[in-house]
């Protein structure tokens, strides 16, 4: 008999737990502008390091550097940085609300702004963007009006989604927003139909989606990816990796074997590993991918890597997970701090226009709650009509529901 | 008119649709080139072209999820799957997704999908190639489920289906693909050309959802059943001499419930019929249906029959079947007391 | 004896299974370092070991598949789906695989899993973390279900469950994790502490699967409820003064019919409450059942008390909800004729 | 505006039809012994271009050749080949039977036994397989009695699975063989269950699981890999990748962009790609993986680049979708033919000898049919008794099964 080794069960740790020293030393951050950009025609398997380096423009003395640099107008610029410190502004109200009782639930994008926003402003208008529940970002940067999305949170009279959605779980046609689905990942093989489907039509429009890390676990994605393989359907799919799925951490879901991004090799699929705070990064990825997709060439798998700053939810209390201090040792910094930094390096702004920026986005969302609030809280009876509870299952009513209807007296 | 069988039937239904809408479109395993394993969409990749019918990879949740993409887009999608028994691993997309994006999107988006699966026993497939899965798409709001029984009716539901604006689910009773079976495994195959259902307009008509039919009419009993029992209800009915009524109920959800009512207020009598696992099957939410809504005219219990609570054996095709001789058993039963 | 939660219920009975059993094995989303978003598993991985309970991918299907090879390599793996709203994406494994290894392997194999989830409304989950799925496993043939309604029970059931050869579905009401509730939500909540059977040893003890319990004794009137329900129909009972019997299911599959049947003979009424939506719902195997063992007994129709056949909405948690007002309508009518 | 294309949909399409000629020019086929064995504790990222290429070990002169050269004894490659030729044997016999009007329904194994034959004679005995219905090698090359395999296609009185199951969806746990399911890919994540099982126990049993090309892309496939990525289990994940899923060709699955081995990159798992038709490098492969997955190192995912020389089963006929002599211009060739030729080539077999092999394997057939039907067919009403169909629903009889057992008078 051969002398065997006895086997035994590995269960993936984080090296950091509460109380321990926030530790990244083991993620390497490679110089911003270390790497070129290859044509977007390019064959899958001459981009397979993209999957496992990072692509950053952004460096050390907030200059933005190498082939990736997407060279915007700062004008361009100063528009995501509205967006993103809004994003900001907004949620931070909201959790507010939260603890105020006058909303049940409320999903932060803290940390991430950049993920949803730069991409939002890279892609086109009537591209379809079809999210997870933290890119309130990307509708954001769209132009959707504040107090349509907080009338949702608040599920009063003006609802859009007449009461029957969580708080964030939005949809937003108008703005190419898709209808948030509370179960993960269903909506990633969705985008690669819609974008099958433009290219049915003959039209020209692109499907983007964005995906947890940890969701990338779910069967899902795979057939997400293995379908815009297939049928070559122009659609981008982001994994937004923040790191942690409510208090798990991302090695859970295979992020301490390799890169997020490199699940695309396997597929035949480009792959592209992202510095998710870095705006002028996400916004250069995003613009390749979209004109690779557009030019009938297929989807890409991008890996926006970046760290979930605060709690999963208004549910969660990250600290009995994690150092409660991590974000701020995070290297990749805050999205906010380094655009701005930026544009101040490039003379294109100043703190004292920041302060301004945040002031008025602070003053904006505060008359959005107020004026929400002067519509009506769930919590103060303000709501769709019952009989909004009844309508929309089917196109039309059949008879059961409606006799139910009858009889819950709606 | 033509006689069809209720595969040409539905494969005329499909070219209509094709050639009626560029909307529509038509994809699954082995659907393509193939033209499907009970060649279902055969010839159609040929006149329509390779992006109007075309195969899939073998993963169920993808193809349904790219559907419903594809109907929020404003497509009509299509899609088979290869049987009913290959159904769960989409269940999640099906019941989350596609029954709910109307509801939870405030009617923002809706999902016009039609799922096409052969279901049920009859044909030796063991327990993966049999299964009758209704009853797992009647208890989810937002979803419509449609059992033809007949080329005809197989035609007209389907088209409707096509045409209808919400998710369907269409269960076709794969034992009647080539004819009509009435349970009696052992005696001759009938062909449809034979039944008279089997004349079907070459062109578009619709068969509405929602309604049932009366297959037979009777006094004594009624019976509710659907899809391939339909035929076994019959055969019962004459081979007893019981004056069973034979409701074909067609569309499961939403109901016909005038026309149950309207039967079963008249016989007094109930016999509920289907080939799915009896225990929480949708022969139980016809019983809770009929007592709720003809107590007072019942004269007896409401009796089931139904597959067995095991899986579907292939060795004991016809033990498991509920064929002629359970349903007339039924029959008595319910004429009893 | 102490007093428990249901909570500490749930996490008594893995904790003491867990040091009895060294097959024994828990995971699940967020159930390890963490203790579980509900915290069922607090401290069981400090206690027992990381490779005793740990964290799983987010891959419902994939979590349930991996305990199925456990099971097939001899330990009892017990699985958390985070909500039953989840439990989709597994749908396949559970019913194509763990109910049917037994039958297919002629008893080769078999699958001791239990598989927990918290399930139902009243925590203004919306309709992605309410949703009662129960009547989607006991049509399953091969599959058991258990619904609890008190710490005693469910500590009680959690153990019998975990020692049942065959797979479970163990469905806990999640509105009870913290105390009873009678779905008056506008009333100050009640602790477990003051119900009786928040009593709950310390160490092992088993309620049978199979076997309900009246909640309730009464004359007029029977209800068959199980979960939250329970508590609901008791309420009901009390504020209308109807003498109703209460009859708490506990496992849902194997069905205890002998205390059903036993209750509606006496009584001759009946009312069935869940909130899962009313259409093919459990309730309406239970009203099947009814009408077929009690018939001559019925003095009137069983009355279906449920969720409505719509999603279950957020604003709308209390008009969706089946409280102890509709309860109580549902006992009048049934004791109007 | 952008001057934009127009996307267009993409339906991958083999290029041979029925009346094409077979063309297999597109398949680039090194040559034997061109690639090395790396150390079966390599890191992944090094591993990466094995999942490109094709090991190899019988080269043109039927010589074993290069670093995977499993340097077996003849003895042991004479068993090999019995073992293939047996399965063969029992697969012709079946589909006759069959065409009888015997039995139901049958699936052939031909063109692909050194895959399933090969790793059942390289693990240990109590290794575990987790198959689909293509691997009756590796329970004949296990020992498993020819007669309670034909008794359970047969669906007879003896049949072990007491009737309930498909022709050839078998379970022998006495063989180390799981319970073969009608539903695609179920056993994949399963075997990865049972390894993690295997690990937690502190044992040294591997797990084996094999997956058709065409039901990777099912959402199980992917949970295997990820599941066997984050726990590390001990088990080897094998793609028979035979070029066909009943109509669709491998392109469907996604064979047209990468090859199947490299969807292992993506959750930072070793992949080989193997010559399938190859006994000797099936064989080296599989050994160098279970050396691994001894070794705690975790799971290997292994193409089986083969080619399915019949029907998908009985029930199909594969002139409609493809040119019906593709198998004779298929690049890799026979297993049977290969090993045979290569005993020979070394001095330890004959032409004779074979014929003697081949004319044992099918008395040896002949005998366990007649055996079989003295036992019966279902057709004349041999089976387990109609009792056997409410048994085993549950380990103990609930009162309603007991209540229908009664009511069918079993
Ligand atoms: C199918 C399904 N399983 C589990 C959950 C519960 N759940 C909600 S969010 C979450 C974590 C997701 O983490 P990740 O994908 O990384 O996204 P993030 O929250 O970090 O943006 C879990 C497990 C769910 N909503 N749906
Ligand atoms: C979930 C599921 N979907 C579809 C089928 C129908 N089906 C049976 S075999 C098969 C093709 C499988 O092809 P592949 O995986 O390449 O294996 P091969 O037959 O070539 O060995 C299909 C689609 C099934 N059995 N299960
Ligand atoms: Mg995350
Ligand atoms: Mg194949």
């Amino acid at each position: 008999m051969r002398n065997r080794s006895t086997l035994s069960l590995r269960i993936p740790q984080p090296h950091r737990r509460p109380g321990d020293k926030p530790d990244f030393s083991t993620i390497a951050i490679p110089p911003a502008g270390s790497l070129e950009r290859p044509a977007t025609d390019a064959n899958h398997r001459d981009l397979i390091p993209y999957a496992y380096g990072l692509i950053r423009v952004l460096n050390e003395d907030h200059k933005a550097v190498g082939a990736w640099n997407p060279r915007l107008d700062p004008a361009v610029l100063i528009k995501g940085l509205r967006d993103m410190v809004l994003t900001r502004a907004f949620d931070d109200r909201m959790v507010r609300v939260q603890r105020q009782g006058k909303i049940s639930f409320y999903v932060k994008s803290t940390g991430e702004e950049a993920t949803a926003v730069a991409f939002a402003n890279a892609i086109e208008k009537n591209d379809m963007c079809f999210p997870s529940y933290r890119q309130q970002g990307f509708l954001i940067a769209r132009g959707c009006p504040l107090v349509e999305m907080m009338c949702q949170c608040f599920s009063n009279a003006r609802d859009p989604m007449k009461g029957r959605q969580l708080p964030v779980l939005y949809s937003f046609r108008e703005y190419g927003y898709f209808t948030i689905s509370g179960n993960l990942g269903t909506q990633a093989p969705q985008a690669v139909g819609w974008a099958m489907a433009s290219a049915y039509k003959g039209d020209d429009r692109i499907a983007v989606t964005f995906i947890g890390e940890g969701t990338t676990a779910e069967g899902d994605f795979h057939h997400a990816l293995n379908f815009a393989a297939v049928y070559r359907a122009p659609v981008i799919l982001n994994v937004v990796n923040n790191q942690w799925a409510i208090s798990s951490f991302s090695g859970m879901a295979g992020g301490d074997e390799t890169t997020f991004a490199s699940r695309a090799i396997g597929y035949g699929l480009p792959g592209l590993r992202v510095d998710g705070n870095d705006y002028l990064a996400v916004y250069a990825a995003a613009q390749w991918a979209a004109e690779r997709a557009r030019a009938n060439l297929g989807a890409t798998v991008i890996e926006l890597f970046t760290y979930r700053a605060e709690g999963h939810s208004t549910s969660d209390d990250p600290s009995r997970y994690r150092p409660s201090d991590e974000w701020r040792a995070w290297p990749l910094g805050d999205p906010i701090d380094r655009l701005k930094n930026h544009l101040i390096a490039i003379g294109a702004w100043s703190e004292k226009q920041h302060q301004a920026l945040i002031d008025e986005a602070v003053t904006l969302v505060r008359e959005t709650q107020r004026e929400t609030e002067s519509i009506g809280t769930l919590a103060d009876g303000s709501r769709a009509p019952v009989s909004a509870m009844f309508e929309d299952v089917f196109a039309e009513m059949p008879w059961h529901i409606a006799e139910q209807k009858k009889a819950a007296g709606a | 008119m033509p006689t069809m069988t209720m595969i040409q039937a539905l494969n005329s239904a499909l070219d209509v649709m094709l050639a009626k809408d560029p909307d529509v479109l038509v994809f699954g395993e082995d659907i393509g080139y193939f033209g499907g394993v009970f060649r279902v969409t055969e010839g159609l990749q040929k006149k329509h072209g390779q992006t109007r019918c075309f195969d899939s990879p073998i993963g169920e949740a993808g193809l349904v999820a790219a559907a419903i993409g594809m109907g929020a887009y404003g497509l009509r999608p299509i899609v088979e799957i290869q049987f009913a028994d290959y159904i769960y691993p989409a269940y999640d997309q099906i019941v989350s997704e596609a029954a709910r994006i109307r509801y939870r999107s405030a009617g923002e988006f809706h999902v016009p999908l039609t799922i096409r699966t052969p279901y049920g026993g009859g044909i030796y497939g063991g327990q993966t190639h049999s299964q009758s899965p209704e009853a797992l798409f009647t208890h989810v709001a937002g979803l419509k489920t449609v059992v033809p029984s007949n080329p005809y009716d197989a035609k007209g539901l389907l088209i409707s289906a096509i045409e209808d604006d919400d998710p369907v689910i269409f269960l076709e009773p794969k034992r009647l693909y080539n004819g009509p079976f009435d349970g009696h495994h052992d005696k001759a195959v009938t062909p449809w050309a034979k039944h008279k259902l089997s004349e079907v307009p070459d062109g578009h008509y619709a068969v509405p959802l929602g309604k049932a039919a009366v297959a037979r009419a009777g006094s004594a009993v009624t019976v509710l059943t659907y899809g391939t029992m339909v035929h076994v209800a019959i055969a019962a009915a004459e081979e007893t001499g019981i004056d069973a009524e034979v409701v074909d109920l067609r569309t499961l959800m939403p109901i016909d419930i005038e026309t149950i009512v309207r039967s079963v207020q008249k016989t007094g009598r109930c016999v509920v019929a289907h080939e799915a696992t009896l225990t929480s099957g949708f022969g139980a939410e016809l019983c809770a249906l009929v007592q709720e809504h003809c107590f007072w005219h019942l004269e007896a219990p409401i009796e089931r029959v139904a597959g067995w609570d095991t899986p579907y054996p292939h060795a004991f095709e016809w033990d498991y079947f509920p064929g002629p001789k359970r349903l007339a058993d039924g029959l008595k039963r319910a004429l009893e007391n």
